[in-house]
């Protein structure tokens, strides 16, 4: 068992109106030091593989094809033993 | 068992002993957990029965009025209109988004439990004042988890109404109202008839979503912190439109004698009602349904709120037919049990009886308590106002300008323009006009919708605002070109156990009774919401109608907008 | 000239398609499943709205890769008509049969209204029964229509003409406060480059009435049906 | 200047349609192994704050008011320079 965490982010000249929504109402709530937010989704998907080499070229694979939009997104990802199962995660 | 336990679960000492009476011995957890939930105010109308029984409910096209999933209505050509509205207060007030969206939710299923294709959504809002930003939070999450239900589901939100008031601060109302179209012969109840037939779970996995007083039993199993069971359900709406199109085909090849949804109460709720209105009774085994989560007890799986369910009853030997269109749709369809003679609900896990119940004591046998009704001080003080002593305003002009910026009286764009309500290319009219307009294709004919009512109307003159808000629905109607044929009603109130509240609920009844039975637009089916209170102060009283007419010549319809300059404007009425 | 609607898990405008299609059009229309692998005998295929998988993650990139999908891609590069409307446009840009992407609604809301749209170019099987410059009014139902594409690829589709629809004013003019999602350059509709596959955001089968308030989308579909028939005499 | 990145996940037992739908996707796309997906947020907060406790104390703050909600999702988050600030991001 392997657990992938994925962080699927905004390309940086990509333009998100999510982040400045939450930068906005941030500010409103009086944290005024705040001065850039972006948005991005985690993912965590686990995988019953216990080789980290086939495990990492799958995740890749899944992320190219689909977890990310390669037009407008970009990503990343660790692969750690599930808590639990004696890793050290 | 110890008082505290069932107490905990909202029974009294007396209704304990009730069940014990029923049962002829000690119930045990799942049983007293079954007993609860179905004695609730929510399943039961332990406060409402008696006063409900007022609403005139017959007219020649009416086929089916109170009592089942939702209400229907004949318009004529084999075709008949599927209607019902529902509350969902308390879960919106935790969590607006969620709790609106599972509202939305669970009033479609009732639609197309009855074999109905959902048609169109309408949503009644209460909220606080704006400038307080809880209450901008809880409208923008309420009306951003209509939206996301609805639109995905491809159902188009019709028409609607929203009203700010401090008495709703602590406590928003938010009340949705779905319809669905259907061809007579394809109608289906919420019956497990045919002893021996099977009985299916079609839909989402069972979690443990929403199972109130249910903290104690795990506790006391020991099993899980607080934060592993949430009380809020997640709406799937992607899951629930496969679940219609699973249901509506298996309804086109005539599979099922009958189905329910699962809402509050979830299994047992939905298993003993269809086993009472058929006069049957079902065992059920708990090991059978497919979980979410692991080591889930009996307890769980029974009084679990996890949404997107359907229970259905297949004709005999159509199991794998059913299973086979669940599969094309994604969706899960198990056996759980069989529908048995003996009129007792058997649940069991395994092997191992773990409830045994007769179905009518969960539905029938529920307590009903009469309060004493008392007319609140309130009333004397503010119908005695002398109006003719309010001052005039100096500008008309200005006083104009200020109520047209009144949220209340403003337009209600900001709320609509997030909702479809376009989809399925019926809308002949959408929200903006006094009633929606839906064109029932491949006939000349239409259909008219409006959801209506006004709580300081009811807070000032229960009897004569239940009236109002009766006639004004159907004068919207009217207004459109629609002939009103039937009304579903929500009945929003506080603690019903206040001869005060009490007082105003049954004054409501009677003023929306007496409008009901002069306009002849029978009651079809509601839904009653009490304990809508924040530090004991009640909400005001607000019964909300939701209301169905019929256009018989859908080009002879009526709209809002002034046509030509020097057309005649008449004023009718008194 | 034969239509296929495709439906995807989530799909919820299929029906209205096939509605505008068959009884308005009075076009032969058939219902394609996502689980079919076979799209021979259809002229022209249709992605309609809707939320196909619940449009989670993002919208149109889990239908991308239903078992149809393939078919509808070799269709596609071999010349066949294919239009993707609202859900169906994300589905074609997921797939890569257009440029671009599609970002949440700059507003952070869905939207649903009457939109007014200008159109660019009428040089296509989809809007030949339209004037270059016209505005036509058709409606959008959307929480996420904002399209993006970079700034060379938005040159390349300026420069081949590929940009079909624009948000506008009722006068035709292209400015921000007509833009109801944040789009790039007012984008509603796009076509590729060899000029078979139209994608859009607003919904014509929803105005192809009067009774609906318009009939604007119904010029849409007779486009498509005229040039269809005008290919057919010249033997095309 | 600090960057904080915070993560927001559905309480452990809140149903998660979007993981669901997800990892049905990946399955049918034949990524068999593929056992369970959850979809969370990730937040990149900017903060002109030096002082990491202080920092802490804002971002404790945030995500319980507005970034998180409390009644169904979790947060956790680390505070660094941010890269290219020469910090170790
Ligand atoms: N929550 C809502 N959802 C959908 N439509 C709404 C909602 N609130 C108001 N509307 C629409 O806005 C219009 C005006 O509403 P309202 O102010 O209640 O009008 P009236 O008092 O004239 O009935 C109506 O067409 C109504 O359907």
């Amino acid at each position: 068992m392997l657990l992938a965490k994925i962080y699927v982010t905004l390309k940086p000249g990509v333009l998100d109106p999510q982040g400045e929504a939450v930068m906005g109402g941030l500010k409103a709530m009086g944290y005024e030091g705040v001065t850039a937010v972006r948005v991005g989704k985690y993912l965590e998907v686990q995988l019953d593989l216990d080789d980290p080499e086939k495990a990492g070229q799958q995740v890749e694979e899944m992320c190219r094809r689909l977890l990310a939009n390669p037009v407008i997104e970009q990503y990343r990802y660790t692969l750690e033993e599930p808590a639990g199962a004696g890793g050290k995660a | 068992m110890e008082p505290e336990v069932y107490r905990q679960m909202g029974l009294t000492d007396e209704e304990f002993r009730r069940i014990k009476e029923i049962l002829g011995r000690e119930p045990n957890d799942v049983e007293v957990g079954m007993f609860a939930v179905m004695w609730s105010e929510h399943c039961g109308y332990k406060h409402s029965r008696p006063v409900l029984k007022l609403f005139p409910t017959k007219a020649p096209w009416v086929l089916q009025g109170p009592g089942e999933n939702a209400g229907i209505i004949d318009i004529g050509d084999g075709q008949a209109v599927v209607f019902k509205i529902e509350s969902h207060n308390h879960p919106s007030a935790i969590e607006p988004f969620q709790g609106a969206a599972t509202g939305v939710g669970g009033i479609v299923r009732d639609i197309f439990a009855m074999g109905a294709r959902p048609i169109a959504v309408l949503d009644s809002l209460r909220f606080g004042l704006l400038d307080d930003p809880r209450t901008r939070y809880l409208m923008g999450g309420v009306v951003a988890g209509i939206a996301f239900y609805g639109n995905c589901l491809g159902l188009p939100t019709v028409a609607g109404e929203v009203y700010f008031d401090p008495s709703y601060t602590g406590n928003p109302l938010v009340n949705a109202m779905a319809v669905g179209l259907i061809e007579q012969k394809n109608i289906r109840r919420g019956r497990a008839a045919g002893v021996g037939n099977a009985v299916m779970l079609v839909g989402a996995r069972t979690g443990r979503d929403g199972i109130h007083g249910a903290t104690f039993a795990s506790e006391e199993l020991g099993q899980a912190s607080e934060e592993r069971r949430p009380s809020v359900q997640v709406g799937d709406p992607f899951r629930e439109k496969l679940l219609i199109e699973a249901c509506l085909d298996i309804i086109k090849e005539d599979l099922i004698i009958g189905m329910q949804d699962m809402g509050a109460a979830g299994i047992t709720s939905s298993s003993c009602e269809m086993a009472a209105r058929a006069g049957t009774g079902m065992e059920i085994d708990v090991a059978l349904v497919p979980r979410r989560e692991e080591g889930m007890t009996p307890y769980e799986v029974m009084l679990s709120e996890s949404q997107e369910r359907m229970l259905l009853v297949p004709k005999r030997g159509a199991e794998a037919r059913v299973q086979a269109i669940c599969r094309r749709w994604g969706l899960e369809a198990v056996v759980i049990g069989r529908v048995t003679d003996d009129g007792i609900m058997r649940i069991k896990e395994g092997g191992r009886v773990v409830a045994e119940v007769p179905a009518r004591a969960l539905t029938d046998q529920c307590p009903v308590y009469e309060v004493e009704r008392r007319r609140p001080a309130y009333l004397d003080k503010l119908q005695h106002i002398d109006l003719s002593r309010l001052p005039e305003p100096g500008d008309y002009g200005e006083a104009l300008l200020k109520l047209l910026a009144a949220p209340n009286i403003a337009s209600k764009e900001w709320v609509y323009r997030q909702y479809d309500y376009m989809v399925r290319t019926d809308t002949v009219a959408g929200p903006g006009g006094d009633a929606a307009v839906l064109r029932i294709k491949g006939t000349g004919k239409g259909l008219a919708l409006t959801v209506d009512g006004n709580g300081r109307y009811c807070y000032l003159d229960p009897e004569t605002g239940g009236a109002i808000a009766v006639a004004e629905a159907a004068r919207n109607l009217s207004c459109v070109g629609a002939r009103p044929l039937g009304l579903t009603d929500c009945l929003n109130f506080g603690n019903p156990e206040k001869p005060e509240v009490a007082w105003q609920f049954y004054q409501a009844v009677a003023g929306m009774s007496r409008a009901c039975e002069v306009l002849q637009t029978p009651v079809t089916g509601g839904n009653v919401s009490f304990y809508n209170e924040t530090e004991g102060e009640a909400i005001y009283p607000t019964p909300v109608v939701g209301m169905v007419g019929l256009i018989a010549d859908i080009e002879k319809r009526c709209a809002l907008a002034w046509r030509r300059e020097n057309d005649v404007l008449l004023l009718l009425g008194e | 000239m034969k239509f296929g609607v495709i439906v995807f898990p989530g799909s919820n405008c299929d029906q209205d398609v096939y509605h505008a299609l068959g009884a308005v059009l009075g076009q032969p229309v058939d219902y394609l499943w996502h689980g079919d692998t076979d799209v021979t005998g259809y002229d022209c295929l249709v992605l309609p709205g809707g939320f196909s998988y619940g449009d989670y993650l993002r919208a149109g990139a889990i239908a991308r890769f239903a078992p149809i999908m393939p078919a509808v891609i070799d269709f596609a590069r071999s010349g066949g008509l294919v239009l993707g409307i609202c859900n169906g446009f994300q589905i074609l840009l997921e797939a890569g049969l257009l440029p671009g992407a599609m970002r949440r609604n700059d507003c952070l809301q869905f939207r649903c209204q009457w939109t007014c749209l200008r159109v660019e170019n009428n040089a296509t099987p989809f809007t030949n029964r339209f004037r270059k410059g016209q505005v036509v009014r058709i409606p959008i139902a959307h929480g996420e229509g904002n399209y993006y594409v970079d700034a060379a690829t938005l040159a390349e589709l300026e420069a081949n003409r590929q940009i079909i629809f624009r948000y506008c004013t009722q006068d035709g003019e292209v400015t921000p406060a007509a833009n109801p999602n944040g789009s790039v350059g007012n984008i509603a509709g796009i076509i590729n480059r060899k000029g078979n596959i139209l994608g859009m955001m607003p919904h014509p089968e929803r105005c192809a009435e009067s009774l609906l308030g318009g009939t604007d989308g119904r010029e849409l579909f007779a486009s498509i049906v005229d040039w269809w028939q005008r290919g057919e005499r010249l033997g095309a």
